[in-house]
């Protein structure tokens, strides 16, 4: 073997053996300078959790030695900053679960329609007019949404559901779900597209129609991705902020009723950090736990899609 | 034939079926219309009540408590500043990432671990993003609510993205290519930089553009790291005629951007201010439609240029 | 060079988002004023958030909707941050109906009390539970964030103690979104700042506030508020200066212009101004640097014009 | 197994071939168009009734864009046009016809691909499939017809134990029969085969040769192929195509003996392709 | 010009097979591993220098996996394993050795893909790129070495008047002698060949024959191909091999005339496969 290593520096025709040594060590030596460039690259995202779990943490924990962990998770009062302080995070959950279900119960349905008809149904020109056209709602300001769910929604839903407040959690989840509509509809229509041709040659082959070869052949064949789209759209309705900010009411209130107004953890997070509170103050620290609270509640479902997606992942 | 069903029931069945595709047909574009009216309302809205605010003293002024003469100059230009930064932080790491994953990355736990955390770090919610600059780049790294921290911030929210784009496009280069180019005794480095990279611009550049054009509408971050608004100047200019010529004090400068001053505008009470809201609300949606007319445009022309 | 001048002759100031009109309209005319060789920024981070810059010597001005408290006190001390505590203006804390609205016009403070206190959260639900006299309707509150300095005030001003309130109404950061919620619902009634009335006029009805038994029912007017008679709602709002920044001339000048321009461009942004002598005072504790605050770390209500200088200051 | 293969198709060959066989579906005249490429030009050809007709030809002559107008696959992507004729018997019916529905065209004549492609569904959905689509519902019906299926297809033993997994566990020569199950569940008319055994190694090879030997008694076969010996072995009848033009038809042996053209002759003898 | 090929090739094994020829490079109880898959067992097969050696036998035999060991193309993918030596002459250096950069080896030893796989770059810019990769930058010299490159692929009288323009816009036919010149460029004492006509019309087929003939002068030449005619047509050295082992070894004229074994016979006569 090592006889074999030796002679390798004549490997290359014609030179000086040393010189050539020399080139490859210098080859050597960039390549894996660059490898460890770009896994530096890679490392940022990792080093971008670390940095927000160890911010978040940090002043979780000072909260936590003030307030109890089955204080936080059992109670059913938010009034962090109220005289008689009240720290229930199931309060803001309850907000922030039921208006990302009301905005799911939209854009889930909406955006694998649209993702189907696009990617089985439409033609070509629809589809290329479309799909960039939708994407641009996830552009919009989400303040504009906010507003556009407190003026022109709410008074709709008004007229037909009477009794429903101003504010209320189903005015900003269903405009929540319209503007996490292009999320879902473009992500799952990338994973039906993927699905090979001759999947679908074969069920047309067999005499289906579109919509049976849609529904039986290329949704379960693409469901990891729609998976993932469905997980990101949810990542979103968890994280929307401004919409419900504006839209939702803002008040503490332990319910799943979308009929309600209630107060989620973003829309809380974003108060705080605009409002008079000492910093360093319980009340303050509060949005950090808030904020950790968030986190976990995102990182499980993402852990859910990735486990789902490995279930799935198809072998076409 | 020798099939238990005549023709005729078959040719029942498939007119049921086909009543099917038609309703389907029918509910998908109605879907798709729910989507598009929605973006349409949204945009003759703020139209509306905004275009007739516009006007070159709009984009040169800088805020002001009279609404008449309140404009957008220090916005957009702190906008295109910070969404500078945000693309060349983003643009390298994300691409340098996505190379690394692609190209170089071991079938290890590290490799797996990254991956997920890409994943995951896609669906984190903006504003976790604003309480990580809070916390490191405004206080840790001191480097205050500068466009630096903004641009920064909105670099990691868009990374996961980038690196998706760059991920999937990467991939969509045929493995011929790649088996091509090695067999001539290229390095992977050569490889990546020869072919890897400039065939997966088109998907790279849209990519980072769909990312720069959600960055550019992020309110709820940016208000975290603890907003500004009343800027009534320009960060200093990064060149000048003197030597050095080139500067970088705008890095540290105060700034304020396109949402914060809609997000201001909007709570103010006086009815005007709201028109102007408006006016800077479109000017916000042209400015991500031209972005997105760019990521187009530039994805029509390179991939003109590739043909596999 | 131009960029070192740029980097001396900064004003930073950040805070209450309450105060901010009125800054801003200082700020506007000041740089104008200056042909823009002094740059002033506004920031609003809310009073606490103002504060805990301050404290650390982040920035030169801190706008507060409230006094400095302790412990914000402290943490300046710790830092070597040391301040001149300035009034600018009043805010009257409007309480306001749907025009609809023809029963409540004038309410009492117990009333109101009834309303907001702790207790009658999930119980108080229907306006004749406060009083016999009004329609079986049911109630709808809008008010202040928890964490403002106006629903400080307002509780300690109206339940009696500060942060004591129920916490089953809308809430919202942004008076607007208050604005709307109330101008749309016939039985609703809210809170916030006096200029998001006079801006809402045709939308809204101000209520006018009874004190106590006795007195006279006052409507929230800039004479009222001037002459003392709008009580328990009307606050004075306040700029915080740290002596070190007063070091730099520009820190100083943008002060002392505020001090000259308050009156009248609190007026401007809808906001109560000063009299006229309370500026001429301020001016002086701005020359003389007198240090500290005159409410000794509390947020106190119903504080007299006159107390604001007359006081002791403590710091 | 090759060996007695090979006896099977010689025997068979020479002794059934013979008697006139009646034409099931009649191409007439058949031009095909790939937007502006003219891919299949005056295309004439008969496909007798339970009878193996292979088309040969060197890649990219036309055979799987001939075999594919059979059951309107063209009809899925834009821009492509038929012209002329392609007649199912004995009802007479020009499927190319833009009056007659693919999808009916579809329920009479099945396919089967190159590449193995079941569906990411049970071993058993997948073979029920036609008949799903074709609204069959009664579990008892289904159970026998798939019963049926996969013992035609001869993967019945092999499969009847998991009928409940997943198709893709299968081997790749087991993926193609569970695709021939499934294309024969709906007792098609005729059956394409797409170079069937051109993704799978020879002994899954041999497999599929044999049981189209099989199938033959119960279904006309179209098949496509570019392996000569595939054609020689399996087919009664052999096409050979050149650059859209069908060159040579005939009864196999005689194709692969005395090709009447000296263009076929040079191909079957490999000078070139 | 399919007929003047084959008097070429016949005339050609007749003559300079018969010397006994320099082993360039000789295989040594090769094994392959695709993860736990077996793929190559125990092969030994010497590569005779500046002579053709053809890889026969059927889909899935090896073929492939033989042919990208000499390159150390299995290096790019994760699990893949050698065992055994390709050792390579006169300087006999194992290139399977762990210690020996792949990059060295593949600097030696070039390789032509399947489908054309030209860059898209330019025409001169492809066939370059090998000299850039060694960290050439002089023009003369690129210049020089890409027209000698493209003559000797039979390319330079298409491509001199266009070597800006887009390799894509070549026929693939061009694009496969392309890839060839590219190979070429950096003057590579082994060409490996992977099915190099297998996706291309009989004409373009013919012209690479042609030149893998001509070439056969100045490199060493190794070709799989499933094509026997085309393997009889080019090769001077025939090796059959079936599932992953070297069945047969020999001069072409003596494997295609009296094969050895009664495998390679009934492949070579398509009894199967
Ligand atoms: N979708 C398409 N659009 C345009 N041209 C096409 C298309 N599909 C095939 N062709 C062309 O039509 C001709 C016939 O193609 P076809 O696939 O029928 O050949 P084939 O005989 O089946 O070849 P192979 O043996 O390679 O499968 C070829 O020249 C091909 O390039
Ligand atoms: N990356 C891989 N991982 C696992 N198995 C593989 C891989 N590539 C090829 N194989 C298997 O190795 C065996 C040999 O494959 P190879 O591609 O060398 O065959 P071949 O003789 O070149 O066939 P063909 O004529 O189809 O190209 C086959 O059984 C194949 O399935
Ligand atoms: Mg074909
Ligand atoms: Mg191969």
């Amino acid at each position: 073997m090592s006889a074999v290593a030796s002679s390798v520096p004549s490997l290359l025709p014609g030179g000086a053996n040393s010189k050539r040594l020399e080139r490859r060590l210098t080859r050597h030596i960039k390549e894996r300078v660059i490898e460890s460039v770009l896994f530096l690259a890679a490392l940022v995202s990792v080093l971008t959790t670390v940095g927000i779990m160890y911010v978040l943490i940090k002043e979780s924990v000072v909260f936590f030695q003030h307030v109890s962990i089955v204080d936080f998770l059992t109670d059913t009062q938010w009034t962090p900053l109220f005289d008689d302080a009240h720290f229930g995070i199931m309060v803001l959950l309850s907000g922030t679960l039921t208006s990302s279900l009301v905005a799911l119960a939209i854009a889930i349905p909406l955006g694998t329609i649209i993702a189907i008809y696009l990617s089985e149904f439409a033609p070509f020109v629809v589809r290329e007019v479309a799909k960039p056209f939708l994407e641009l709602l996830g552009g919009i300001p989400t303040i504009v949404y906010g507003y556009f769910a407190l003026l022109f929604v709410s008074p709709i839903l008004q007229t037909l559901i009477p009794g429903l407040p101003g504010f209320s959690l189903l005015a900003a989840g269903i405009v929540m779900g319209i503007m996490i509509i292009p999320y879902v509809s473009s992500i799952a229509e990338d994973a039906m597209r993927a699905v090979p041709m001759h999947l679908r040659e074969g069920s047309y082959a067999m005499g289906a129609t579109r919509f049976q070869t849609a529904i039986k052949v290329v949704v379960p064949a693409a469901f990891s991705g729609i998976a993932s789209a469905y997980i990101l759209g949810i990542s979103r309705a968890v994280g929307e902020t401004m919409i419900l900010a504006v839209a939702a009411g803002m008040q503490p209130n332990l319910t799943f009723n979308p009929l309600e107004p209630a107060a989620t953890i973003t829309a809380y997070i974003v108060q705080v950090a605009l409002g008079d509170l000492p910093h360093g103050s319980i009340g303050y620290q509060t949005i950090f736990a808030a904020g950790l609270t968030l986190m976990l509640l995102t990182l499980v479902f993402n852990i859910l899609g990735h486990m789902l997606r490995k279930k799935f992942r198809e072998a076409y | 034939m020798a099939y238990a069903q005549t023709i005729e029931q078959i040719r029942e069945r498939i007119a049921e079926h086909k009543r099917w595709d038609l309703v389907f047909a029918i509910v998908g574009v109605l879907s798709l219309i729910i989507g598009v009216l929605t973006f349409v309302a949204l945009f003759l809205n703020m139209a509306l009540e905004g275009v007739p605010r516009l006007s070159l003293d709009f984009f040169s002024n800088f805020p002001s408590r009279r609404p008449g003469q309140a404009g957008i100059l220090s916005a957009w230009v702190g906008s295109m500043l910070v969404m500078l930064v945000t693309a060349v932080v983003a643009v390298p790491l994300g691409v340098g990432a996505g190379i690394y994953l692609e190209e170089y990355a071991p079938k290890n736990i590290v490799t797996d671990i990254i991956e997920i955390n890409i994943t995951n770090l896609a669906g984190v919610p903006s504003i976790v993003y604003g309480l990580l600059a809070l916390g490191l780049f405004v206080y840790q790294f001191g480097f205050g609510q500068s466009i630096l921290s903004a641009g920064l911030t909105l670099a990691l929210l868009i990374l996961p993205v980038v690196i998706v784009a760059t991920r999937e496009s990467i991939r969509s280069i045929p493995i011929g290519i790649r088996e091509g180019a090695y067999a001539l005794g290229a390095t992977k480095w050569q490889v990546s930089k020869d072919h890897i990279i400039p065939y997966s611009m088109a998907g790279i550049l849209t990519g980072v553009i769909i990312g720069m054009s959600r960055a550019i509408g992020e309110t709820a971050p940016i208000i975290t790291i603890g907003a500004l608004t009343f800027i009534a100047f320009l960060p200093p200019a990064p060149f000048s005629a003197e030597p050095p010529y080139v500067s970088f004090e705008w890095l540290t400068s105060p700034f304020t951007v396109m949402p914060i001053q809609m997000f201001n505008w909007t709570s103010r009470p006086e009815a005007a201010f709201q028109v102007n809201a408006a006016a800077a609300g479109f000017v916000l949606v042209l400015m991500t439609l031209a972005m997105n007319g760019l990521a187009i445009y530039i994805r029509y022309r390179l991939r003109k240029n590739l043909k596999w | 060079s131009g960029a070192a001048f740029a980097q001396s002759a900064l004003v930073k100031i950040d805070g209450s988002s309450t105060v901010f009109p009125v800054t801003e309209a200082v700020a506007e005319d000041f740089q104008k004023a200056k042909k823009n060789a002094i740059k002033v920024t506004v920031g609003i981070s809310g009073t606490g958030g103002g504060f805990k810059k301050f404290c650390r010597g982040e920035i030169d001005i801190s706008n507060a909707s409230r006094p400095i408290l302790k412990g914000e006190i402290e943490e300046c001390k710790k830092n070597g941050v040391e301040f001149v505590e300035l009034p600018v203006a009043f805010d009257a804390l409007t309480v306001v109906i749907n025009p609809k609205n023809t029963f409540a016009m004038t309410m009492t403070v117990a009333d109101l009390k009834k309303m907001w206190e702790p207790a009658a959260q999930g119980k108080i639900t229907n306006w004749n539970q406060i009083n016999p006299a009004f329609p079986n309707a049911p109630l709808k509150l809008f008010g202040a964030g928890s964490d403002s300095g106006t629903f400080d005030y307002f509780t300690e001003a109206i339940v009696g103690k500060a942060k004591s309130s129920r916490g089953d109404f809308t809430a919202s950061e942004d008076d607007n979104v208050l604005v709307q919620g109330v101008s749309r619902d016939v039985n609703a009634i809210g809170y916030f700042g006096f200029s998001y009335y006079v801006e809402n006029k045709d939308k809204l009805k101000s209520v006018a506030i009874i004190e106590k038994a006795g007195k006279p029912a006052v409507a929230p007017s800039p004479e009222t508020v001037l002459d003392g008679t709008y009580q328990p709602l009307a606050r004075p709002i306040f700029i915080y200066i740290s002596t070190k920044a007063m070091a730099k001339p520009e820190v100083r000048e943008f002060a002392e212009y505020y001090l000259a321009h308050g009156e009248k461009l609190s007026k401007e942004v809808k906001y109560v101004p000063l009299p006229s002598k309370y500026y001429k005072m301020g001016l002086d504790r701005l020359k003389a640097a007198q240090k500290g605050t005159v409410f000794g770390g509390h947020a106190d209500v119903g504080v007299k014009m006159d107390e604001l200088f007359s006081r002791k200051l403590v710091n | 197994m090759v060996a007695v293969m090979k006896n099977h198709v010689a025997e068979h060959n020479g002794r059934e071939a013979a008697p006139a066989p009646v034409v099931k579906a009649d191409a007439r005249k058949l031009n095909f168009y790939y937007g502006e490429f003219h891919a299949l030009k005056d295309l004439n050809m008969p496909v007798h009734e339970k009878q193996v007709t292979a088309l040969i030809g060197p890649s990219g002559c036309g055979k799987s864009t001939f075999l594919r107008c059979f059951n309107r696959m063209h009809d899925l992507y834009p821009g492509n046009r038929y012209q002329g004729e392609i007649v199912l018997h004995p009802d007479n019916v020009n499927v190319l016809d833009p009056s007659v529905d693919p999808i009916e065209v579809r329920m009479r004549i099945s396919m089967v691909f190159q590449k193995p492609n079941p569906f990411p569904k049970s071993i058993y959905e997948n073979v029920a499939y036609g008949l799903r689509v074709r609204g069959e519902t009664k579990t008892r019906v289904l159970n026998e017809k798939v019963q049926e299926a996969l013992r035609s297809a001869a993967l019945w033993d092999e499969a009847k134990d998991r009928l409940d997994k997943p198709a893709f566990n299968l081997s790749g020569g087991q993926q193609q029969r569970l695709c021939i199950a499934r294309a024969l569940a709906t007792n098609p008319e005729i059956l394409l085969f797409d170079e069937p055994t051109s993704a799978l190694d020879p002994i899954a090879t041999g497999a599929i040769e044999e049981l189209i030997h099989d199938l033959k008694h119960k279904v006309t076969i179209l098949i496509v192929t570019h392996n000569m010996q595939q054609a020689a072995r399996v087919s009664d009848y052999t096409a050979y195509m050149y650059l859209g033009e069908l060159i040579e038809f005939g009864v196999t042996d005689e194709i692969f003996i005395k090709p009447k053209k000296k263009q076929t002759e040079d191909y079957i003898t490999g000078r070139f392709g």
